[in-house]
């Protein structure tokens, strides 16, 4: 692992597109040709907002890539994510990729994948659904979210091919959860691939439902409180049969079974 | 342009006065430095047996500060060397940080990271407040320390640092007492205790209590106890605590620091010490001086 | 909204558990405030002799922080009793503030300031990093802090306050004895000791050597301080470092301080109070709170 | 003294007009009814820019008002005047003003004004300039600056009548500082009222021109370092006969006479 290649770098990248998808939602697209080059699904960048104030950098999924651009979606949350989402198109950030162990798409014969995402979790899954989808796989995606109001445009972001299920959590009538949508649907897809990006406790629920399935294909993608973003720190860690692992390193995704999901 | 960058700390001479903070920088860290251009890398602190460190969460960011309890995670001194150890790049100078619960078990890791060859100089960790036991005792109880320090001295040959805990009213007098039991440089400052609370959950934003403050804003406090501890000319002083440019580093070059760590910064911006150096190159040939030396200790105090 | 906002500090009621720190504000500063909003306004502290404070420059902005060296300019408190307090609206509780050199100062001083009639209660500062002699080193040496607070106690009838200095690593311990002594309530904490070095005439970037710090970059640190303070159930606590918006606040209160203080938030808007009262209400009455009281003390330790 | 009813207000204001004047130099036009209502030459505000970074508000002299518009002329040097040059119309600050004491025109026959101005020290001279034409003065202006390209645009800035002579300091040829200037015509307003802004060095140095002539009706508008910038923290304060005295409350303006010049 004596990197002197470097596998991530830092770029001072200009924001070429800013677009409001939802409510407190936005789209941002930077001219970043580096980490385009070498970005998988999966993985993330860290992006500079504010001199000291904020004053970490903050992490986000790489969405999309294509030629120089990378795109990613953001959650207006607090500080950080409110500066990115007033961003000019214009306006250059630091941004540190790409960062972290991506998503691997299955080997052999499988060739169904489930994509389970919770909210923004959807961000990392959307670059997996191109990438997969340009391989030859057959995906479906399980989309929870809070309201109408914040849920994401579906048909803009993804590839045609992906099949769509989605829930609404706030609708009057039927309403519910992403994992009460998994639970209507899970034995369709026993012999499938899954992949899930969402809060903890929705990663929890799925891996507990998968693992009553023995589902054992299941890559999940956590989120931790980060300082560096790539490993130096020690701070972003999840406990896993292995003891604490950086989830800005060893991660953010985590095959199911790495995980000691009492300490989540 | 010519400025000569090289500094020395005791007998032991460094390439430059930047110094890569312990428990802030990995393998993934070398990438983004220059042997030529680094003093010295301190690597995390590692102790006797392993350390799982603390539950996550482990960082809240602070009003222009990062609160940390990481509670030294490591592998223990055995894996650490066996496993570790040789995918450090050898073109620089590294430092073993040591960290225990009793004076015994600082001696053994000592006496181990020397034997391994690898290390440049020992630094002991006295200071760090995220574990139980051990660290900042070590740091506050006078007696103590001294007594750790002159028995790490007896047990190894490498040059020693020591690094002060600011959490103390009289530093100065600890300063000066390490510095008579043995100490070739003291490490000034570590994290300054703090904690905060998530008001929804009414509980701490971090798994501990309290952890460590890092970065700009406990700049001035550490600067200011750098300046104490440098006034005493017999020790060699390491001064940081918030450096983010060359204009921080500079401040405790002034004040009379021979050299400076830089830690946080490295975390929010890998390039920061590549940036720092060559501000201070620049800096230093646009106002006239040949080397680092000569800025180090020019502080005029106030009439 | 409906929210009781009133706190008791030993036996004096409060309007508000907001209180506004001395040193920084002034006559101006009542156009901002309500009276029935504010529990206590603290004046800039009085010493038995004029003193006409640190040249300038006194003030110097560190990251997030505020370094400033005063000096305790003040009239002395013969002219300050005969010229300026009668023009302080009569609708607020003042607080007196006493500074001095030996302990016979502080204790005239507070009997002038009982004398006028015109405080609710006396603060002690024993606490300022700005004066040469008196201040710190009341603060930091434990016997003398102690007969000075039996002294001033012995000779006023007015509920006592006694401001903490965070300059010292024991300040449990400082705390319960300050109690003992007969203090009514601690405020817990004063700036932090720090400097700033200009480094093109390599020179404080104030008039003297070192400051004190406040401001957003102190507050984790005064956030642990405080609820260290308050773990000892017997005194009240007034908390504050920091403090610039409701969330803050809620900070102090959750770890055990009865009220707040609000310093350089003033400065860098005078709205500030206001600003943080309507907070408060609000998140309160939100989350099904009727009285601040209720909020207090409810942090949960990590197990 | 008791102010109740506020002699300055806190108003969140649009940034109306950002123009650059000349190099580093700035024409910041805010909407601020409240404080143009009320403000006078020499008064001052202060600009809140940035979260915690920077953290205290920064003054700048008004330097012209109208109707509901106020104007500043920012010079920049560090990260509040950077991020106030950045300004985007429509953007807006909390402004705190108007603060402190302006200048006072001579009451009865004095009609002739010099006004000394170094460098960006022409902001609150401007707006005096203005008041005092209106009242029928007679004004003459010294102005002197580093080098042509951060020379400001007289004409642009002052009303007509202003008689103007100006020095670059970095030019080829002819060169001097604005006290030089003064010098040469000292002579020929023994009698008039001065009205002086700039740096310390230069204040002083004039304050010396005219003392040893013996011209006392001199205001000098001091800066210094500011918190509050409304007299709450003692922290701005200038060496007088009468001791120290806060910039921001009974200055910025300070007579000649009371200043303790050696403190300077
Ligand atoms: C590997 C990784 C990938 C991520 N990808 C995305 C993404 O594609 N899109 C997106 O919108 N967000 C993503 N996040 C979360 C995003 O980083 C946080 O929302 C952001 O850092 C919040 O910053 P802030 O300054 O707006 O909020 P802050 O003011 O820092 O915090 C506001 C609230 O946000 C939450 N929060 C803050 N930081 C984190 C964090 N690191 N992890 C989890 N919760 C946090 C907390 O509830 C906090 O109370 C990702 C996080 C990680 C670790
Ligand atoms: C009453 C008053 C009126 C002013 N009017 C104007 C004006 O009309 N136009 C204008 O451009 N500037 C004016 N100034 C100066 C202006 O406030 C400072 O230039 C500004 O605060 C610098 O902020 P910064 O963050 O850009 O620089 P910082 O990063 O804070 O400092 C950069 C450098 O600027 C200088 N500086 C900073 N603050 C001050 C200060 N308060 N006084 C003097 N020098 C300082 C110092 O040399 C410092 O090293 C005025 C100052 C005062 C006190
Ligand atoms: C995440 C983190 C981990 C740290 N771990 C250690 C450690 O293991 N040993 C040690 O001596 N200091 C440790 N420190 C302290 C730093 O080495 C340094 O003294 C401190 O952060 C102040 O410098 P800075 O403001 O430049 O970061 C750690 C600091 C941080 C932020
Ligand atoms: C400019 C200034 C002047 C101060 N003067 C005094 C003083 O005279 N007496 C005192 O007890 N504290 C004084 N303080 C300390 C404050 O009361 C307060 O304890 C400290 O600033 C921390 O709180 P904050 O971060 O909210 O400002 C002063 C602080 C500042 C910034
Ligand atoms: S964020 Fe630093 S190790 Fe992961
Ligand atoms: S800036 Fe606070 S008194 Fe003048």
């Amino acid at each position: 692992m004596r990197s002197k290649n470097k596998k991530f770098c830092l770029s001072k990248s200009r924001v070429i597109l800013n677009q409001e998808l939802a409510q407190r939602r936005f789209l941002l697209r930077f001219e970043a040709p580096e980490i385009a080059k070498k970005a998988l699904p999966g993985q993330f960048i860290q992006v500079k907002v504010g001199g000291f104030d904020p004053l970490l950098p903050r992490p986000f999924a790489v969405s999309w890539t294509e030629n120089d651009y990378i795109e990613i979606l953001v959650e207006v949350r607090g500080k950080g994510s409110s500066l990115l989402a007033k961003a000019q198109e214009g306006e250059s950030f630091n941004l540190l990729g790409p960062l972290g162990k991506g998503f691997s798409l299955p080997k052999g014969n499988t060739k169904n994948l489930v994509l389970v995402a919770g909210g923004i979790g959807l961000a990392p899954l959307r670059f997996l659904a191109w990438e997969a989808s340009k391989n030859g796989y057959f995906i479906t995606l399980l989309y929870g979210d809070k309201n109408q109001s914040c849920f994401l445009p579906l048909k803009k972001l993804l590839p045609e091919k992906v099949l769509v299920r989605s829930i609404v959590e706030e609708k009057n009538g039927q309403t519910g959860m992403v994992t009460d949508l998994l639970k209507d649907v899970i034995e369709e897809f026993k012999d499938s691939c899954f992949f899930v990006c969402g809060p903890k406790a929705m990663l929890k629920e799925v891996y507990g439902q998968l693992a009553r399935k023995k589902i054992v294909r299941a890559q999940f993608s956590f989120e931790e409180r980060m300082s560096c973003g790539y490993g130096a720190c020690l701070g972003c860690v999840v406990l896993t049969k292995k003891g604490y692992k950086r989830v800005c390193l060893e991660g953010p995704v985590f095959e199911g079974e790495e995980i000691i999901w009492e300490s989540i | 342009m010519g400025i000569d960058l090289k500094v020395k700390i005791g007998s032991l001479e460094l390439n430059s006065p930047l110094i890569l903070a312990s428990g802030t920088c990995s393998l993934e860290t070398f990438a983004f430095l220059k042997p030529e251009e680094t003093g010295a890398v301190v690597l995390k602190t590692v102790t006797l047996k392993p350390r799982q460190g603390n539950p996550p969460p482990r960082l809240a960011e602070t009003p222009a500060g990062l609160l940390n309890t990481i509670g030294l995670q490591n592998p223990g001194v055995e894996k650490f060397l066996e496993h570790e150890i040789d995918l450090y790049p050898s073109s620089y100078k590294l430092v073993g940080s040591v960290g225990g619960e009793t004076i015994d078990e600082y001696v053994e890791v000592a006496k181990k990271l020397e034997a391994s060859n690898r290390f440049a100089a020992i630094e002991l960790n006295v200071s760090c407040p995220n574990v139980n036991k051990g660290g900042i005792e070590f740091g506050r109880d006078e007696m103590l320390l001294l007594e750790l320090v002159k028995e790490v001295r007896g047990a190894v040959s490498l040059p020693l640092w020591v690094k002060l805990t600011p959490n103390t009213s009289n530093i100065e007098k600890i300063a000066l007492e390490t510095s008579r039991a043995g100490a070739d440089a003291l490490v000034v400052t570590n994290t300054f205790v703090g904690m905060a609370v998530d008001i929804e959950t009414q509980s701490s934003r971090i798994s501990t209590l309290s952890g460590g403050v890092s970065g700009p804003a406990i700049k001035p406090l550490a600067l200011y106890l750098v300046y104490r501890v440098a006034k005493n000319r017999n020790v060699a002083v390491i001064g940081g605590g918030g450096i983010f440019n060359f204009r921080d580093a500079l401040e405790f070059l002034i004040v009379g620091a021979q050299a400076f760590f830089v830690g946080t910064a490295m975390l929010v911006n890998p390039l920061a010490a590549k940036e720092i150096i060559s501000g201070l190159k620049e800096w230093l040939a646009g106002h006239g001086f040949h080397s680092i030396k000569e800025i180090v200790g020019t502080f005029r105090e106030p009439s």
